[in-house]
């Protein structure tokens, strides 16, 4: 990538912009001060906060089952990957084996929620770089089917409040499965019609290849985890590092980006929703029959300790630090939010970049601010 | 399966280099002195055989009489992961050394301990409140506050 | 920016969005056409069946918002507490549905309604007059199967249905 | 189609010919740019899997109405600081011009405002003037994102003047005259047909100009917020938004009037043709805007000078040697060989265009 050095002759004064907390392509309230010279951006300090809702300091005054509508409203765009974490974790600290039907219905909605969470990184992305809200559109389109299979598990299209510890609340309503087999034949023809809309347009990649690159030994050094740290060329996911619940069963590869810029991160997602799909189709074929939650008190009073349970969720690794004291209610409820790390190196991708560009590389890393703030 | 290194087999490593500083070694943690934190840490980050270069989550944790900070490890070459615990026993201004110059991850998550817990860390490159406004008197996250 | 796929990628996607001149909009307009919602639906209203309903509490202490107000006499009549106020803040309550499934005797439904926006604050109280199931506040199927077979099938996108008229 | 040309002065005197046409032109701009806000969001609608405005009236024909008058009734914010008379005046200066273009736009059997003998520079001439208007706007509004899209509007239509005006030489060429009587008057073969690279220029940089498509640069809504119109409310912001859809309906009649033969046509009656061709070229406008992300300001430049003003001259240059060596041959035998020299030569040229990748060392 060739860099042209560029001596200021005429001495401009850099002034600071804010792409301040309401603004259309901030995802959410985020603030980014920018100093700009120009066009080029010289620094930039993001600043958040504005959705803080306090969530760790509620948790610590409900019970187990109490805090999992919280855990909704964290990355509300994955919920059910947060439920499905924050059950792992309690899971692993109060010891509660969990059915065999109950771990392949958690990994056929966590799948999905994948696939919905992806469609949605992956318009918003293409919005940001102009394409006047068809590929938004065309993606709710499709987002729309899962939801509508969500609504038919739980009864809710956003919030889901699905997983419970030990299992998952309700099983499947009979015509669930051939509606999700339509929707697991029809959904690679809706995403080769998406990718053909601008995978190889020129203009696309002329504005997100190259753009906002982070490189291999960064993306690690901050943390970063998820399509943001496997289009860098790191290919550690956290499905076949650590496999969680039955993963180790399903065979689908990960994908792994070359450069690390905006177009790989894109490239990678849409990648992850073809492998997602490939696990789907393994998932429905060998779904056992039987119970769909283990035994568990309504109260659950896990033994005094610590643990710390992690998944591979859409934006990246998801983890849960409990700390329980014995009592009904957890002692201390860490989140490890993925995109609240992907954005440690969101300066130093911008430095130098113009501010077309700020709004891609931002749009690329697809932060969800319900979880930076929390 | 990422390998859970067990504090114990770690802390014959770590006594031969820097004898005395490890305070105490459960089985699948390792609670190190405050202050030689730094040089543990980057220990385990550079030596060949550890090389915990990812930093996963950083977490404080307010137990009254001390305040705990929980670093987990992993390291992605080896697939083996860490718990490393440091505490700190005054209230009124609980300080630790930062990791920010060997893993730039602690970089938000050190600030939002400060701003939620009120630990400050020496050597953060710029340690302010990151989820509340800066105006904001307290830490929210200490059990004593109402 | 490389041109040497000479428009090639351009073309593809202009070739997308005409084909989609010839194809039927997915939205429904919602007034004249409605979809059927899903039969385990958390409508946002809570339907309370007064005997079987044995004044324990248990769907109180469950909500973790505190919505549900519930005083009950201190005699026990045929190993009941007789009910005098049972009132649910639907404008606290955000339909978790956790009290539904609290509830040990079959007592507490969600409703399968989604229009019941207020103009003021406290009709969103609901008490226990207007917590009875009637033919228009239908029970939702959540956490029940058996209630939901009654209720119509959910309209799916999957099977390009756009609700009925 | 026998060409029954309207006398220029058709109904006697100058004045009442002044008076019917002026009339007429403002009212043609005016319906038209109602009905095209209306299909653009239609068809764009359509092309999103989507229904688009169908409440206001029968399929929603009268939205456009209905925002009129919204934004009629608006209240009408003055930034404090901002320059108050400047501001008041650039929706003005932005609009005027494009009511002045279609002065020498021919409607039907040559009916126009103004048959004058340099039709197309005077088109040229006035519809930068929008600029000035823009510039003002952003500059009046004392707001940083305002300042940044007026800066980037003129950049890019002073890069773009260029390979316009030069495709359009080529199209003079052929035509011999410069006024849109005679060049409609010379299309018995659509320029199109004539003039393959000359139309991708035109149409490419026309989109620039009036920032629409690829090229939005300046009011750039995932940027900017609204670039120049972020601090125009209520009737201002109406003409501002009235400009922009003129500057369309302008291109399209230019376009049609040029490349596509005006109003001539076999069978349907000719003001009917100079319609139909008008809402293909905006039809093929809003697709594009549909479908195609947006340029970064530099990649706009550099596509301007690098790629579309070479081009410009090159076409100008074969035109020429054409018409100089073989002026007695049948203009048809030019339609492939202008055809393939077009393929050839975007072919061979974006081989090595390439772009700066932007990255500038801080």
């Amino acid at each position: 990538m060739t860099t042209q050095t560029r001596e200021v002759v005429v001495n401009t004064e850099p002034f600071v912009v804010n792409f301040g907390p309401a603004h259309p392509s901030t995802h959410g309230v985020f603030r980014m001060r920018m100093t700009l010279d120009g066009e080029v951006i010289v620094d930039m300090e993001p600043v958040f906060g504005y959705l803080h809702r306090g969530i760790e300091k509620l948790a610590e005054e409900r019970t187990y089952t109490q805090v999992i509508p919280l855990t909704d409203r964290l990355d509300y765009l994955a919920s059910m990957n947060n439920n499905l974490a924050y059950c792992l974790a309690v899971e692993k600290l109060a010891g509660i084996a969990v059915p065999e039907r109950a771990e392949y219905i958690r990994v056929i909605i966590a799948e999905l929620q994948r696939i919905a969470s992806h469609l949605c990184a992956v318009g918003f992305f293409l919005n940001d770089c102009g394409a006047f809200m068809t590929p938004v559109l065309y993606m709710l389109r499709e987002r729309e089917r899962i939801l509508d299979l969500f609504d038919m598990v739980c009864g809710q299209r956003l919030t889901y409040n699905y997983m419970r510890v030990g299992g998952v609340s309700q099983d499947f309503p009979d015509e669930f499965i051939p509606a999700v087999a339509k929707f697991i034949g029809e959904m690679p023809g809706w995403l080769d019609e998406y990718e053909r809309l601008l995978k190889e347009n020129e203009i696309l990649l002329a504005r997100a290849k190259g753009v906002g690159i982070l490189p291999r030994d960064l993306a690690i050094n901050i943390g970063a985890s998820g399509p943001v740290l496997r289009a860098s060329g790191v290919p550690w996911d956290i499905r076949k590092a650590d496999p969680y619940s039955i993963y180790d069963r399903f065979e689908f590869d990960v994908p792994v980006g070359l450069a690390g810029d905006c177009y790989d991160r894109y490239r990678v997602r849409v990648e992850e929703m073809r492998q997602s799909l490939r696990i789907l189709r393994q998932a429905i074929k060998d779904l056992p029959g039987g119970e769909v939650r283990s035994q568990v008190p309504h109260l659950i009073r896990p033994p005094a300790g610590e643990a710390y349970g992690h998944l591979e969720g859409p934006r990246g690794e998801l983890g849960f630090y409990l700390v329980s004291d014995g009592s009904i209610a957890p002692y201390r409820f860490h989140v490890r939010a993925p995109t609240f790390i992907n954005l440690t190196a969101l300066s130093d991708m911008m430095r130098g970049w113009k501010v077309a560009d700020a709004i891609i590389v931002f749009g690329s890393i697809d932060i969800c601010m319900g979880e930076v703030d929390r | 399966m990422t390998l859970a290194l067990s504090g114990k087999d770690i802390t014959k490593k770590i006594e031969k280099k820097f004898p005395g500083c490890v305070a105490e070694a459960a089985a699948e943690s390792l609670l190190v002195k405050g202050e030689a934190l730094s040089e543990v840490a980057a220990y385990l980050k550079n030596t060949p055989g550890l090389d915990f270069d990812y930093l996963t989550a950083v977490s404080g944790v307010d137990y009254l009489d001390y305040f705990e900070v929980v670093y987990h490890l992993t390291s992605i070459k080896h697939n083996h992961s860490l718990v490393l615990k440091a505490r700190c026993y005054n209230r009124e201004n609980p300080a630790l050394p930062s990791v920010v110059s060997l893993w730039r991850t602690a970089d938000f998550q050190e600030r939002e301990i400060y701003d939620l817990l009120g630990i400050s860390f020496t050597g953060h490159p710029n340690l302010k409140r990151i989820a509340l406004w800066d105006g904001f008197e307290g830490h929210p996250l200490r059990k004593d506050f109402l | 920016m490389k041109f040497e796929r000479y428009g090639i990628g351009i073309a593809k996607g202009l070739s997308v969005t005409i084909r989609h001149l010839l194809r039927r909009p997915v939205t429904t307009r919602y007034p004249e056409q409605r979809l059927n919602v899903s039969r385990r639906t958390r409508g946002n209203e809570l339907i309370w069946d007064k005997d079987k309903c044995t004044g324990c509490g248990t769907c109180a202490k469950a909500c973790h918002i505190g919505a549900i107000h519930i005083t009950t006499s201190t005699n026990l009549v045929d190993n009941k507490y007789e009910v005098q106020k049972y009132e649910v803040d639907t404008g606290y309550c955000i339909f978790c549905g956790l009290c539904v499934e609290a509830c040990p005797f079959e007592a507490l439904f969600l409703g399968y309604d989604y229009e019941r926006a207020q103009y003021r604050r406290n009709d969103l109280v609901q008490t226990k007059e207007t917590m009875t199931e009637t033919p228009q506040r239908k029970v939702s199927g959540y956490f029940y199967p058996g209630r939901a077979a009654r209720l119509p099938r959910q309209s799916l996108l999957v099977d390009n249905d756009r609700g009925q008229k | 189609m026998a060409m029954q040309m309207l006398p220029p002065d058709w109904p006697g005197n100058f004045w009442a010919h002044w008076a019917i046409f002026a009339v007429a032109v403002l009212v043609f701009v005016l319906l038209m740019v109602i009905v095209f806000i209306w299909f653009e969001r239609r068809a764009m609608a359509v092309m999103q899997a989507r229904l688009g405005p169908n409440r206001a009236g029968p399929f929603g024909l009268l939205q456009s109405v209905a925002d009129a008058l919204k934004i009629l009734i608006k209240e009408d914010i003055i930034p404090a600081r901002g320059d108050k008379v400047v501001h008041w005046l650039a929706p003005v200066v932005a609009f005027v011009p494009v009511l002045l273009v279609f002065a020498v736009v021919p409607f039907r059997g040559g009916a126009l405002l103004a048959d004058l003998n340099i039709g197309i520079l005077y088109i040229v001439a006035i519809s930068s003037v929008t600029t000035v208007g823009v510039f003002m706007a952003g500059w009046a509004s004392n707001n940083k994102y305002s300042t940044l899209g007026a800066m980037r509007q003129v950049a890019s239509v002073v890069s773009y003047e260029i390979p316009v005006v030069l495709s359009l030489v080529g199209v003079i060429l052929l035509a011999g005259s410069l006024s849109m009587q005679q060049i409609v008057a010379a299309q018995d073969i659509p320029f199109i047909l004539l003039q393959p690279l000359g139309f991708l220029l035109f149409f490419t940089g026309a989109l620039a100009e009036i920032n629409r498509a690829p090229f939005d640069l300046t009011e750039a809504d995932s940027e900017l917020v609204a670039g120049y119109m972020t601090e125009y409310s209520g009737m201002k912001f109406g003409l501002f938004f009235l400009a922009e859809y003129g500057e369309a309906l302008a291109i399209s009649a230019i376009v049609t009037t040029i490349f596509l033969g005006g109003w001539r046509g076999p069978v349907l009656p000719d003001w009917l043709w100079f319609l139909v061709k008008v809402f293909i070229v905006f039809f093929v406008i809003v697709w594009v805007r549909t479908t195609v992300p947006r340029l970064r300001i530099d990649q706009l430049m550099a596509l301007a000078w690098k790629f579309l003003f070479p081009l410009a001259l090159l076409n100008l240059l074969i035109t020429a040697i054409e018409i100089l060596v073989w002026p007695a041959a049948s203009l048809w035998v030019f339609v492939p060989i202008n055809i393939a020299i077009a393929i050839v030569l975007v072919v061979l040229w974006s081989r090595f265009f390439k772009l700066g990748w932007g990255k500038v060392e801080v």
